[in-house]
């Protein structure tokens, strides 16, 4: 590596390390997370206490109406937190700034396969994020048609005035831009940049998602841009694409083309959300529990299965969109089929905590939480994969509690695991573990609640996209329900001030961290903080797999980093 | 550090770089796929769709097409002759591409301005199929967004095509590109390829069924 | 040479084109007129990722990169053909 | 009560129930699993938490034994749950659900929604729709007579709405441009609401509507003293792209299809 003076910019700003790349996206992502979660607050505000002025925030943010919602800002926040927290929040993290710390380094690569692309990725994706903020101050504030953004709602014809719309669909076609150059960065530096030794087996389980994932994104994201595409024509050429019935003014349109390309990218960005999350606590769960992940070539095959299901079964989010009848079955039969692998690897979580030793350090409780959570999670999938409890069930608070625990619950809960587990890596020091372990607590117990009640009153029948749930008579008994919701999702937004405190404290004043503080076997462990420009100074060479813990054959301690020969 | 790398068999050890771009066209391709099926769907959906010859050009559309596959050849003609080391054949090879390409968008530009502005010659092509209106606009018809959204697309395509045409030409000129090294010029003519390759799509789906 | 292959490339293009052109006008041969302007349009196209982009030489995991997204197209189109069969438009 | 702390809203359909059950078998089935991985995750947190002492076993659990293990339990799952409510979600959707009644006393009703309120049309003495005698519901009041199949065909005169009665546990979408079809049949009378569960506007969260369940001959007399559409010759929706507001004359001619 040439030793080039750098600049203050070209060092921390339009740097091409990936490290550093990572550190901008985890800070992005978590700017965004606040965002969203401050809208989730603003609803549950709402949902609780109806067209009253917002504390704190409200006067600033709806300067017009005292400071307290109307339907119209309620559905642009309802847009944007869901468009946020699932493309600005979760994305940016994982498949960002986890994915771009961690992979060069556990794949024992110098840096990303095209480092320039990687920056630009960076710089498009902050763009794309700039204009989606923007657009809450552009004449008619932001888009209001929910983070579906379902036609003809989403086009002129839908009666939303203003730019919101073609401003929202332009920022996610450039987001998906950005997405795509990273995954295909991704993609390339696992293939060609693994070192030696490295092979595809031997990778750790984090890559594996990461890897799937990225080829999902790579699949999929340019079809949903395509679509956009289209939607963003149909705002501002006034095309028809998407517009049919009385109001449409050209013959042809058609609604439920947009429904297809949405849901054919829709569903699998879910499983391109949960895939790193499954990679993360498997080798979490290993190192925590000092043994090796149970059944990894299973884990492995499973992952790649639940991939390929993950683009064949869109159609369940249109069971009762007037689908056919055969259409309807084959769907309900795939989505259910995707249990089957699902719950292999999940028994395979529960196998590699058996019989091990566990340390209950705060990321392994994170991902603790992540099997419970996304045990519920994915169970009360079940419940929408089914046509006939669908036509209840759907467009339900139901479905909103069912992707909270599987999104808010699980994808958080293991992104907070995955910070505290490489933040020594990353800033050089610990995160405090008490702070940590308050903050696990008060937010399990919250966000359980939370989302546990939202599965309550879907269940007694109240849907979603709400303004004033009271305005319907069978949904009156239920507020008290939903004022307690609101209370524990206050507490829960609450305690990620902690969160953010031990974060920042931690980053100058936390407990310096050795190389290896948690004991764990992958190669990003065998390297110093702060790890240069090029990460190792001699290419590692790699030995045995990820996950040699408690391996009799290794005395004097009870893991093998990877670059280590074990005995025979 | 140099890396040591695994060796990988699955994809006979290709350069990071052409990976890289191979991936690329991949994912670029889904998204003109997705273009030309929603078109294809939309239109079987029962959209009222004139037989292209009615309202296209397709004459002048088919020259183009030639212009592009003559294009496609001369781009590897150029790789060809870096490839054997003859600068002075590569750099021209180079610049009659760009001279193609920028035919084909200028063609382009042509005909998307007849349409626009509605010339005579569109009125009557249009009162012939018995299409309503005095010109052809993305939002005059389904069939229309579909032509525009199509060949506007691939048009962008080709114009980022040229820009990297210059980009590489101007390395060139400054005698960048030798036997040993000329990895920027295969992804260029990848690139270039896989424009032509699209261009056939576009053309058969929208100009041609 | 590889100058002289390339330019039968070329030529087998320009011919498949010609022969496009030459059934585009068709119209009384129907079906048989799709069918045929579709097996052009992908042998073209064939003809070119093989060739001219060198894919036939490259390792068997890219070439099944670049095929595998047909069938997906396929089946994403048949379903949504199928639906769009089923109902009914007003 | 159920599982969740709430139980289902009243059922007042024939068919309700076949839903319930399923969803409270899937209940049963989820009780089970989550409570096998709830007692998993306690035995092993104390069981096997670190302390000097203990220590990990080395496994890899990659041997043939545990790979089998772990494919008979994902068989498992598959079998008591994924096989078992799919076959009974096809039962019933072929039975029930995509069956739609025929014969004459089917009532047929068309709605078609529009922001934010819903506009329903009988088919009149003729039993034809989109002709000068059909009848048209005041805005958002939705009749039928307990105890006859009813069959609705929807359509949306603007953006995408969804038919639901909590009650009736169904929701079908609508959708600009197409016609979907539901049917029902009521146990009871009284008055239930009718809500709209797609997002599709400002107006959306008190887009209600009103269904009187009533007697047979209330029924008739109620439809009796319905206004027909001061309409004349062809009825059909079709050229009011400029205005705002549903027209007097909509309707379609019924599909007789599904
Ligand atoms: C990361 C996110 C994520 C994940 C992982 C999932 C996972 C699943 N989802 Fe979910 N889903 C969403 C996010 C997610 N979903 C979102 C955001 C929406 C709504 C979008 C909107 O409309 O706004 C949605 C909507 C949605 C619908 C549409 C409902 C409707 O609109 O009416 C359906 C329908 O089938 C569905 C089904 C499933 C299924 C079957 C799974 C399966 O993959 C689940 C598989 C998991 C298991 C089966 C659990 C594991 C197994 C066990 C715990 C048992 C093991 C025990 C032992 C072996 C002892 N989801
Ligand atoms: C990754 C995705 C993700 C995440 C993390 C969340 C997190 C949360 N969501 Fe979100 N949600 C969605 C994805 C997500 N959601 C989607 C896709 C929709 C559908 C949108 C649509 O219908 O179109 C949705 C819709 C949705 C609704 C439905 C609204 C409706 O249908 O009417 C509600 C209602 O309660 C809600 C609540 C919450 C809460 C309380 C949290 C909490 O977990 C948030 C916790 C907070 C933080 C993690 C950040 C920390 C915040 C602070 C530090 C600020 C503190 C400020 C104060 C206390 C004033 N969400
Ligand atoms: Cu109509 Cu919501
Ligand atoms: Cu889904």
């Amino acid at each position: 590596m040439s030793q080039k003076k750098e600049s203050f910019l070209s060092k921390y700003v339009f740097s091409t390390d990936h490290k550093t790349i990572g550190k901008q996206y985890l800070f992005f992502g978590m700017f965004f997370l606040l965002w969203g979660g401050l809208q989730a607050m603003i609803l549950r505000w709402q949902i609780a206490y109806p067209e009253t002025t917002i504390p704190i925030v409200g006067h600033l943010m709806f300067p017009d109406t005292n400071g307290a919602l109307t339907p119209d800002t309620y559905n642009q926040v309802l847009t944007m937190h869901g468009t946020v927290m699932l493309f600005w929040a979760v994305t940016p993290l994982l498949s960002g700034a986890f994915a771009n710390f961690i992979i060069p380094l556990q794949i024992g690569a110098a840096d990303m396969a095209f480092p320039f692309v990687n920056m630009l990725s960076f710089w498009i994706f902050f763009l794309s994020g700039v204009i989606l903020l923007l657009s809450h101050y552009g004449p008619g504030g932001s888009a209001a048609s929910g983070w579906t953004a379902y036609p003809p709602l989403s086009t002129p014809v839908g009666g939303i005035p203003g730019w919101g719309q073609a401003l929202w669909a332009l920022s996610l076609v450039l987001m998906g831009t950005a997405v795509i150059m990273g995954a295909l960065n991704y993609i390339t530096t696992i293939i060609r940049l693994r070192a030696k030794g490295m092979n595809y087996l031997r990778m750790p389980l984090t890559v594996w998602g990461l890897f799937l994932s990225s080829i999902l994104n790579a699949i999929f994201v340019p079809i949903i841009a395509a679509g956009l595409i289209f939607l963003l024509l149909d705002n501002v050429l006034g095309t028809q694409f998407f517009v049919a019935g009385p109001k449409a003014t050209i013959a042809g349109g058609d609604p439920l083309l947009y429904q297809h390309v949405f849901w054919l990218f829709g569903h699998p960005e879910v499983y391109i959300l949960i895939l790193p999350v499954w990679g993360i606590v498997s080798d979490l769960l290993s190192t925590f529990s000092r043994k090796p992940a149970f059944g990894y070539h299973v884990t492995v095959i499973c992952m790649c299965i639940v991939t390929t299901l993950s683009g064949l079964v869109w159609g369940h989010h249109m069971y009762v969109a007037g689908m056919s009848p055969l259409l309807g079955k084959s769907f309900m039969f795939l989505t259910l089929l995707i249990s089957l692998p699902t719950s292999i690897f999940f028994l395979n979580w529960l196998g590699t905590m058996w019989r091990g030793s566990l340390r209950f350090e705060t990321p392994m409780l994170f991902a603790m939480s992540v099997v419970f959570v996304f045990g519920l999670g994915g169970l009360t999938g079940l419940y929408m994969g089914t046509i006939t409890s669908d036509m209840y069930l759907h467009d339900s608070m139901f479905l909103v509690g069912h992707f909270h625990y599987t999104l808010a619950a699980s994808v958080l809960m293991s992104s907070f695991a995955a910070t505290y587990y490489w933040f020594p890596k990353m800033f050089g020091r610990k995160m405090n573990p008490l702070l940590g372990k308050i903050h696990f607590w008060v937010t399990f117990l919250a966000l359980n609640y939370v989302f546990f009640t939202m599965l309550t009153v879907g269940y007694a029948g109240q849907h979603r996209r709400l303004f004033d749930p009271s305005a319907y008579d069978f949904i009156k008994p239920l507020m008290g329900l939903n004022r307690n919701i609101s209370t524990f999702a206050f507490i829960l937004g609450g305690v990620q001030i902690l969160f953010l405190f031990n974060f920042f404290y931690s980053m100058f004043k936390g407990e310096k961290a050795g190389r290896n503080p948690w004991e764990a076997a992958t190669l990003e462990w065998t390297v110093d903080y702060p790890v240069p420009h090029g990460n190792f100074s001699t290419p590692p060479v790699v030995k045995c797999g990820p996950h040699e813990y408690s391996n009799p054959k290794v005395k004097g301690k009870d893991w093998a980093s990877q670059t280590e020969e074990i005995p025979a | 550090m140099e890396q040591v790398l695994q060796e990988d068999k699955a994809f006979n050890s290709i350069p990071t770089g052409k990976l890289g771009i191979w991936i690329f066209l991949i994912i670029d391709g889904l998204s003109f796929a997705a273009i030309l099926i929603a078109a294809a769907y939309l239109r079987m959906n029962g959209a009222p769709w004139p037989h292209p010859g009615q309202v296209l050009n397709v004459p002048l559309t088919a020259f183009n097409t030639f212009v592009l596959l003559a294009s496609s050849y001369t781009m590897m003609l150029a790789l060809e002759h870096v490839r054997t080391g003859q600068q002075k054949k590569f750099i021209g090879a180079l610049g009659w591409t760009l001279f193609l390409g920028a035919l084909f968008l200028g063609v382009q530009s042509y005909e998307y301005y007849n349409f626009i502005a509605g010339t005579e010659e569109v009125r009557a092509h249009l009162a012939a199929a018995g299409l309503a209106g005095n010109y052809f606009r993305p939002g005059t018809s389904i069939y229309a967004g579909c032509f525009f959204g199509a060949t506007g697309f691939h048009g962008l395509h080709v114009l980022s095509g040229l820009i990297f045409i210059m980009y590489v030409l101007a390395g060139a000129l400054k005698g960048k590109f030798n036997q040993a090294n000329h990895l920027r010029v295969e992804t260029l003519t990848l690139f270039w390829h896989f424009i032509d390759l699209m261009w056939m799509l576009v053309f058969t789906v929208v100009y041609l069924l | 040479m590889n100058t002289r292959k390339y330019l039968h490339v070329a030529l087998w293009l320009f011919v498949l084109t010609l022969a496009e052109l030459f059934v585009f006008p068709r119209l009384d041969m129907g079906g048989i007129r799709t069918n045929l302007l579709l097996l052009l349009m992908t042998t073209k196209a064939l003809i070119v990722a093989l060739v001219y982009m060198n894919l036939r030489k490259e390792g068997w995991a890219l070439k099944a990169a670049f095929f595998a997204p047909i069938p997906v197209a396929i089946y994403f189109i048949y379903f949504m053909l199928y639906d769009a069969a089923y109902v009914w438009k007003s | 009560m159920s599982i969740w702390g709430l139980p289902f809203p009243q059922d007042i359909s024939t068919n309700g129930h076949l839903i319930d059950a399923l969803i409270q078998y899937i209940d049963l089935v989820l009780v089970i699993f989550f409570g096998i991985v709830v007692a998993a995750l306690v035995f092993f947190i104390i069981r096997y938490r670190s302390r000097p002492g203990h220590s990990a076993v080395y496994d890899k659990g990659n041997k043939i034994g545990n790979v089998i293990f772990a494919i008979c339990m994902g068989l498992l799952v598959f079998c008591s749950i994924d096989a078992v409510i799919e076959h009974m979600s096809f039962r019933d959707l072929k039975d029930v659900f995509w069956n739609f009644p025929q014969g004459k006393n089917v009532l047929k009703i068309e709605v078609m929604p529009q922001q934010f309120a819903w506009n329903v049309r009988y088919a009149g003495p003729d039993g034809e729709f989109a002709t000068a005698d059909d009848i048209v519901a005041p805005l958002s009041q939705m009749h039928v007579p307990e105890g006859v199949p009813v069959v609705v065909q929807l359509s949306s005169f603007d953006v995408v709405h969804s038919f639901y009665v909590p009650q009736i546990r169904i929701k079908q979408d609508v959708i600009p441009g197409m016609v979907t079809t539901t049917w029902f049949q009521l146990t009871k009378t009284g008055k239930f609401e009718i809500a709209c569960s797609a997002l599709c506007g400002n107006g959306h969260y008190k887009m209600r509507g009103m269904l009187t369940s009533e007697s047979k001959e209330e029924f008739d007399k109620w439809l009796a003293e319905q206004a027909t559409p001061a309409s004349s010759g062809d009825d059909i929706w079709g050229d009011t792209s400029s205005g705002s507001s549903v027209p007097k004359n909509w309707g379609w001619k019924w599909q007789a299809k599904s």
